[in-house]
């Protein structure tokens, strides 16, 4: 530090007490996960480079050591529970909470590749690893920023390495389309989103999230800025529907979701879904509380025409891996549900919703892995024909997460849309609406996840199964831990529970701590 | 035996899902080991139910007995906390009961069970657990989770070892229906959450609690709840627009899954009704017992003219369901001690006779290769030991004196004159035609000019064409076992109904007394 | 007229702009070039508010913005290559490998 | 005096922006963007952004439409037919979309400008660094911003292996 | 801001773009001299005293001869991007004082313009100069002009890194980018001693920015016929190469300014109005120097220029800024 401060002083020595005071908050402990998860990120480029061919497997180990590390050390860390870094990023349960799930999820597609690529005929490359460990790193920060610039660099890191990944399969025109069409609207919608931290930066001349609280608050929103903000509100609201693939701005999702390798898929539906949500949850009831009454209609909207647009649309796919796209776009509605409706038990809903959703959706996705076949094939619901006789640990797994994506109990997937549902329900008026749409979607949702069960065990197949082959150890794993973890929150709800509570409840409180 | 803190409901729910858990894991044992061990899990639960029924023999207790907490998630009030009072006492051992005629039953000569029966037999088990754990929750969203939890083993026994090709729609069609209902009635316990928790309170779904704070709800709200839980229990009953799963459920599932299906899930919704309905939100029970009434005389004037007009003996049966269950919820809104206690009593004989029912058509079925009523005829000449099966069963179910269902559906008709003498008139109509089509079908059967068909046994389904004609033998040593004890159940509860009222009433109308005083300072 | 109140006007009509350009070309490569102009636009905004209120925080934001745009561009490009490499005709009509 | 070259500046800009846009071939959107570049750069630096303004020549004009151009020499893509496009329901709907955002936009800043509040530029805050230069900007850089400009290092991290990994293989 | 300053920011600019005109043109004398010297040759000396109206004899006949524009070339591009190289080749040199602040002439400074950020503006503005020589290449319609635009670009952005990375360590060492204060703060010592990785690097760099031998690759004649202004003729070939000429003057004189000194004096001989002389002798010797290693030095591979910029100049740069740093910072 010294070093930085003597060496600004040469600019005209103009060092005020103050910067001084700004240099010595830098908590660089804070941040371990994504230290850990940057010095991995070179050391397994470095590794990539000794490593003689033949040894290459290792690589998948040592990064998925590198993401257990990662998302461990966050549990060494002692969090203050105030903003760090000049408010910059936040400190607290939900950073915790988020780390073990960003991690956890980056664990598992780390897993879940190896035998997927080998599969595919791709050599394995340190590249891919690291890569999958930037975005991690990069959701992580999305999940802790507190301040704009965090955010947008946090975002941007993990969608370029999630560009990378997608389009990753070289010889697949499908991977590189879909990694053409992510970022194409990826950054479209980035933009969107800088206009409107640009302009809500005009209306109070801070960046940080708290400041723009404490300004709102302090200020009537029909004031000279409020013009500004609204229309600032419009256009971040604009570009987190897109990242957050909620209806009218859906239509990237399907498409990337079916060109991207499966454990990316995976990845990108669980993880990076959960780093959106609670940066949305940051910004909007945390940074934009004081207005909420005017985003929470844009948001009952959303979350309505999301899950009706979603569950439709996914009814009419026989592609199973599009159609876990559309089922995660419908998702996508329920979570809105409980951000919209701005009270405790829809943060906490939303928080456990996103812990439910990462094991049963990466579940469901490492059965997908698991019956691909080399040149994509397998993938038509027809396909899953008689896995229950076949293969009855994957079929069950498979049962047991399409379950509770219905939110059937007492799987976690239940809790997840109780508690999400019962934020609307406490929030009452108009929102009991959004229960009532999720209710019925629920129904058509559970039609579609069905469609695959009646598959697996209820119709009779004449036809050879190509599904007898043997599921490697880490994708054993991963269904492992995803089977379990899908059970065990059900069971356990209420332990995890706590800590979701805990964590949602830094959501608003450490906004009104700063500044 | 410590009553306080033995957990004999966990014990009651969570046997059959050991058992069950144990017909899927164990490796290479020979079907018959197996069905023996599920055999041997079902009379297990059934003996041990009866030890809870015991509890209430002496006729006196009221209130909740047996009663377990444990706290799981407390956001949403949800603990895990059961417990039972007689209504519910009587429906559990109902249920061990039947579930234990449909193992019995589902051998592989008599259930159309061929393949995977082990899994068949596990699904079995959990479905009668998560039923226990229905009829003994009191907290309402434990009682939503084991409702929602009856239907994974419903929809894999319909859909997996249906009869026809059509399984697996019906299978479908039964968990839409039920989920839409039963999602409409999670909102509403939300919505209980948030009204009557007091802020900063821990919120509770606990019944009792649930009850009392109820009453300081609005009127309006109150009304909202209450058609959001009715909902539920309207299709799962099921009452008459939201019946159109039930008929083809019960047929295309086999036979031990209707027993189940018939015999006790159908008493859910009923037993909803009376809990969660009636008792939890007694205002507006009140306010809508004349809709409510109107729909239960529907379903009995409805699924009695549909059963007339059936021509397939398990079908008929399923309308014969939907009109039976008509009556039972006619007696739960009639909100008196008699409609009630009826009700419960009309859900333990309906509970016995229409297992038995669908058995014996299944045993016929096995003989005659059909369930098409035009091709069978003048059956009695060639087996008059199942005629004479056929003979109490059909007398129990039309409601003779001196058989079960009379008690039960005499002690209905009564309430409901209590309540409204129309209900009592149009109730008396739906007797009626329960004895019209049931003598029909006796008659056709049994009586008619025999018809050349049933000779040769007829290629139903593919799946029954592995199967070799059956022997054209009278009742076997397996049936006997089967019914006979049935049978017994039939004749001792109609001589003597008291053995389910006695028990009841004092229950019934302790509630009934509760629900008065909760309501009279509102009024 | 103020100087921020025209600049930001000119930056609300570039972005308008870049989103007519992105929707409506098909040219893979003119979308990324619309999608620079939304950005600049952005940047433009930025400085103007900066300006308004005399700290150093927007223009750190367009420098965050520029970087970012760099690394962006590097990806994309790359992507766009890959993917257009055996072709001839670049068109976003053409990406149809997936359906529905 | 100053206002003229704004005008100006303003004007091309807009002008060039159109012109990325309208131009037929992908290499005169390229060059229009250059166009729009240079002048968005010139008016950063009547706003006193002096840093912003090389910093946009450098990285914007001097690599990443380089980059651009490259992309586009290389694929040398034939020219499209905007205005001759099939789909007329998507052109009109961008149309539209662009139109709304427009209105919404500018018109509210217009505003702004005639009803609401005036903007005023106000650099110049006693005491610390003048507004816009080096100095100021390093030194919020390097204490206030320190972190998210050393992510950014993590996001250049990251494109240049995605380079590497789309480049290398054939 | 007001309409005299304009007046007289036109007329230095004007200045400034007539020096460097007149600079190019002597330059190609000097060169074609010099290294006919160096190859036991005489070179062009017909033409006035020694060849002196050479360079004018070249212009008429550039600026008469007809040009061409083949048919394969994208014709507005072909047309725009000589005028690019040669404007942003000018304009780059707005920031370069050639002489002291006490050097008045009517009261103007011999400078166009003293910007806080002046070696960035240097910088950003001759970042430009891809596009002429891109765009020309590509609006050419001939392969080997665009493959020669092509490296040509790869090479210059590739040796930007090096360059401007070697100038930050002068930067350090001042503390301005202010190229008057950077000339002001080599009072003591001039930076090209402390500073000697960074000159060479900067050297180096300097030779291939500017695209000549042994960096000329794009414009090599055997392999590429003549890269990107293979084409072109008259004077629009003229535009081109007078760019080439008037960066060579750029590079140097941003060298001169930020290693030698500027426009002092060598051990403060004499006046210090006398800068813009020492200025244009330090020039002189750098052109010089161009031209001396052009007559010496064979040309690099392709690929061996690119490992070489990338893999020992970029490093041997960022260590230099790093040491710096350090040494400022523990001596500050």
């Amino acid at each position: 530090m010294n070093l930085l401060i003597s060496s600004s002083q040469l600019f005209q020595g103009k060092i005020t007490p103050e910067d001084l005071d700004n240099l010595g908050k830098i908590e660089w402990g804070a941040l371990w996960p994504a230290w850990v998860a940057s010095l991995g990120i070179l050391l397994i480029l470095m590794v990539d480079l000794v490593l003689p061919q033949a040894q290459r497997r290792l690589l998948a180990w040592l990064s998925l050591l590198v993401a257990i590390a990662s998302g461990a050390s966050t549990f060494i860390t002692d969090y203050s529970k105030t903003p760090l870094f000049q408010g910059m990023v936040a400190a607290d349960d939900l950073s915790r909470f988020m780390a073990v799930i960003i991690f956890g999820t980056v664990a598992l597609a780390i897993m879940a590749s190896p035998d997927y690529l080998a599969r595919l005929g791709i050599e394995v490359q340190g590249e891919y690893y690291a890569l999958i460990l930037a975005a991690g790193c990069g959701m992580w920060l999305l999940s802790i920023a507190t301040n704009f610039m965090i955010l947008f660099v946090a975002l941007e890191l993990f969608s370029l390495a999630l560009y990378i990944l997608v389009g990753f399969l070289p010889r697949s025109l499908r991977s590189h389309e879909a990694g053409f069409k992510y970022f194409l609207l990826s950054s479209f919608a980035s933009a969107f989103m800088l206009y409107g931290i640009a302009l809500l930066f005009g209306a109070y001349g801070t960046t940080s999230y708290s400041g723009l609280r404490s300004q709102l608050a302090a200020n009537s929103i029909h004031s000279q800025n409020g013009l500004l903000v609204l229309i600032g509100l419009a256009m971040l609201s604009v570009g987190f529907a897109f990242k957050i693939s909620a209806v009218p701005f859906h239509m990237w999702t399907p498409d990337v979701y079916e060109g991207a390798p499966t454990p990316i898929t995976a990845l990108m539906a669980v993880g990076t879904k959960a780093a959106i949500v609670v940066a949305f949850l940051r910004v909007f009831n945390g940074a934009l509380e004081p207005i909420a009454a005017y985003w929470q209609p844009i948001l009952y909207v959303l979350a309505i025409i999301t899950m009706i647009g979603g569950n439709l649309l996914a009814m009419t796919q026989t592609n199973v891996k599009r159609m876990l796209a559309y089922s995660a776009v419908a998702h996508a509605g329920y979570i809105l549900i409980g951000i919209a409706a701005n009270n405790p038990s829809g943060l906490q809903g939303v928080l456990f919703y996103l812990l439910s959703y990462s094991v049963m959706t990466t579940g469901a996705f490492a059965v997908v892995i698991a019956l691909e076949g080399p040149r994509g094939e397998g993938l038509e619901v027809a396909d899953f024909t008689g896995l229950g006789r076949a293969n009855p640990w994957l079929a069950a797994v498979m049962t047991l997460c399409l379950l509770s994506l219905g939110g059937i109990p007492p799987t976690a997937g239940f809790f997840g849309k109780a508690l999400v549902f019962s934020g609307a329900v406490q929030a009452g008026g108009w929102q009991l609406i959004l229960p009532l749409v999720g209710a019925v979607t629920s129904v058509i949702a559970v039609f579609y996840y069905f469609r695959i069960v009646v598959r697996m065990y209820l119709v009779d197949s004449l036809v050879k199964l190509p599904l007898a082959r043997r599921t490697a150890f880490s994708l054993g794993l991963v269904l492992l831990v995803a089977g379990v973890g899908t059970i065990a929150l059900g069971l356990l709800a209420g332990f995890a529970l706590n800590w979701v509570e805990q964590a949602a409840a830094t959501v608003g409180q450490l906004v009104a701590i700063s500044k | 035996m410590n009553l306080a803190t033995f957990p004999l409901l966990s014990i009651l729910i969570f046997l059959p899902f050991i058992g069950a858990l144990l017909l899927v894991t164990v490796p290479s044992v020979p079907e018959k080991a197996l069905y023996w061990l599920t055999v041997g899990f079902a009379a297990l639960s059934f003996g041990l139910s009866l030890v809870v029924l015991l509890t209430f023999a002496d006729g006196t207790k009221t209130g909740f007995y047996w009663v377990e907490r444990l706290e799981w998630v407390r956001a949403l009030g949800l603990n895990y906390q059961l417990g039972v009072d007689s209504i519910s006492a009587w429906l559990v051992v109902l249920t061990t009961f039947v579930t234990l005629v449909a193992v019995v039953a589902s051998a592989d000569r008599f259930g159309n069970i061929q393949s995977r029966s082990r899994f068949f037999w596990a699904w079995l088990l959990v479905l009668g657990g998560s039923i226990v754990g229905v009829f003994t929750s009191i907290n309402l969203l434990l009682f939503y989770l084991f409702w929602e939890l009856m239907l994974i083993p419903a929809y894999f026994m319909i859909g997996r070892w249906g009869a026809t090709e059509l399984r697996v729609s019906a299978a479908i069609r039964f968990v839409l229906f039920t989920l839409a209902g039963s999602l409409l009635m999670l909102i509403a316990m939300l919505a209980l959450i948030f009204t009557t928790t007091p802020a900063g309170a821990a919120p509770s779904l606990d019944f009792m609690t649930i009850r009392q704070a109820v009453t300081g709800l609005s009127q309006e709200t109150q009304r909202w709840m209450f058609l959001a839980f009715a909902a539920a229990f309207i299709v799962k009953v099921p009452l008459v627009p939201f019946h159109s799963w039930q008929p083809d459920a019960y047929v295309e599932a086999p036979v031990p899954a209707t027993v189940m299906l018939a015999g006790v899930m159908s008493k859910t919704g009923a037993y909803g009704f009376l809990r969660f309905g009636v008792l939890l939100f007694p205002g507006p029970a009140r306010d809508f017992a004349p809709p409510m009434c109107a729909l239960a005389l529907i379903s009995i004037l409805y699924g009695a003219l549909a059963a007339l007009g059936c021509g397939n003996l398990k079908r008929l049966l399923a309308y014969s369901s939907l009109s039976h269950l008509g009556f039972v919820v006619l007696g739960i809104f009639a909100i008196n001690s008699q409609g009630i206690n009826g009700a419960v009593l009309q859900m333990v004989n309906h509970g016995i006779t229409t297992p038995a029912l669908f058995l014996a058509a299944a045993a016929l079925a096995s003989r005659t290769g059909t369930n098409d009523l035009d091709k069978m005829g003048g059956l009695q000449r060639r087996w008059p030991r199942m005629g004479a099966l056929f003979l109490i069963l059909t007398l129990a179910s039309l409601g003779l004196p001196g058989l079960n269902q009379f008690a039960g559906e005499f002690l209905i008709l009564g309430g409901a004159f209590e309540a409204s003498s129309i209900y009592a008139i149009f109730g008396a109509i739906g007797v009626v035609l329960a004895a019209w089509y049931m003598m029909r079908v006796f008659q056709t059967v049994w009586h008619s000019p025999e018809e050349p068909l049933v000779a040769e046994p007829q290629v139903v389904t593919p799946r029954q064409a592995v199967r070799q004609a059956v022997p054209s033998t009278d009742m076997r040593l397996g049936e006997y076992i089967l019914f006979v004890p049935l049978v017994v159940l039939v004749i001792v509860l109609g001589v003597a109904p008291i053995l389910v009222t006695g028990v009841l009433d004092s229950t019934v109308s302790d509630w009934l007394n509760q629900t008065a005083a909760l309501l009279t300072p509102k009024r | 007229m103020t100087s921020i109140t025209f600049t930001l006007v000119i930056s609300a009509i570039v972005f308008a702009v870049g989103t007519v350009g992105v929707l409506l070309r098909r040219n893979p490569l003119v979308q990324f070039m619309s999608i620079e102009l939304m950005l600049n636009a952005v940047n433009l905004a930025f400085i103007s508010f900066s300006g308004r209120f005399g700290t150093s925080e927007g223009q750190v934001f367009v420098l965050l913005v520029l970087t970012v745009a760099a690394a962006e561009a590097v990806v994309g490009l790359a992507i766009i290559v890959a993917m257009f490499r055996h072709r001839r005709r670049i068109d976003v009509d053409d990406i149809h490998a997936m359906q529905g | 005096m100053e206002q003229v070259i704004l005008v100006i500046l303003g004007m091309l800009a807009v002008g060039s922006a159109l012109g990325v846009v309208l131009m037929p071939s992908s290499i005169y959107s390229a060059l229009m963007l250059l166009f729009n570049l240079i002048s968005l750069a010139n008016l950063f630096l009547m706003l006193h952004a002096q840093f912003i303004f090389a910093a946009q020549l450098l990285i914007y004009a001097g690599a990443i439409l380089v980059l651009f151009l490259f992309v586009v020499t290389l694929l040398n893509p034939e020219g499209e037919h905007i205005f001759r496009d099939k789909r007329k329901l998507q052109r009109a709907g961008a149309l539209t979309l662009g139109l709304v955002l427009l209105i919404i936009l500018a018109g509210g800043l217009i505003y702004l400008i005639t009803g609401g509040p005036s903007f005023d530029f106000a650099p110049d805050k006693p005491g610390a660094y003048p507004y816009g230069t080096v100095e100021a900007f390093g030194a919020g850089l390097f204490t206030q911003f320190l972190l998210p400009f050393e992510l950014t290092s993590l996001v250049l991290l990251v494109a240049l292996i995605g380079s590497v990994v789309l480049g290398k293989r054939r | 801001m007001n309409w005299g300053n304009l007046t007289e920011y036109v007329i230095k600019a004007l200045i400034i773009a007539l020096g460097l005109l007149g600079a190019f043109a002597y330059m190609t004398w000097f060169e074609r001299r010099v290294v006919a010297r160096m190859q036991n040759r005489i070179g062009p000396n017909r033409v006035g005293f020694q060849g002196l109206l050479q360079p004018i004899a070249d212009g008429v006949k550039l600026i008469f001869k007809e040009q061409f524009i083949p048919k394969a070339a994208k014709k507005p591009v072909f047309i725009i991007a000589p005028m690019i190289s040669l404007i942003v080749a000018l304009s780059a040199f707005a920031v370069i004082p050639v002489g002291p602040a006490s050097l008045n002439i009517f009261g103007a400074k011999p400078w166009l313009a003293d910007l806080d950020i002046g070696i960035l503006y240097a910088l950003a503005v001759s970042s430009l100069a891809v596009y002429g020589i891109t765009l020309g290449g590509w609006a050419s319609g001939n392969k080997y002009s665009l493959m020669g635009a092509i490296r040509s670009a790869a090479q210059i952005i590739s040796y930007e890194l090096s360059l401007g990375l070697a100038l930050l360590g002068v930067v350090v060492l001042a503390g301005s980018l202010n190229m008057n204060k950077i000339v002001e703060a080599q009072h003591r010592i001039w930076f090209f001693i402390p500073e000697i990785i960074a000159f060479v690097v900067y050297v180096v760099a300097a030779f291939a920015e500017v695209n000549r031998a042994p960096f000329d690759l794009p414009e090599a004649e055997q392999e590429l016929i003549a890269g990107y202004h293979t084409e072109y003729s008259g004077l629009r070939f003229a535009m081109f190469f007078a760019s080439e000429y008037i960066n060579m003057i750029t590079v140097s004189s941003i060298a001169t300014t930020f290693f030698l000194g500027g426009w002092r004096p060598p051990f403060d001989l004499g006046p210090l109005e006398l800068g813009p002389l020492w200025f244009i002798l330090k020039i002189v010797v750098f052109m010089f120097l161009f031209i001396w290693i052009r007559a010496t030095l064979p040309r690099f591979k392709y690929d061996r220029l690119m490992k070489f910029g990338w893999q020992v100049l970029l490093p041997l740069a960022v260590l230099n800024l790093v040491l710096t740093s350090i040494v400022v910072a523990l001596t500050a």
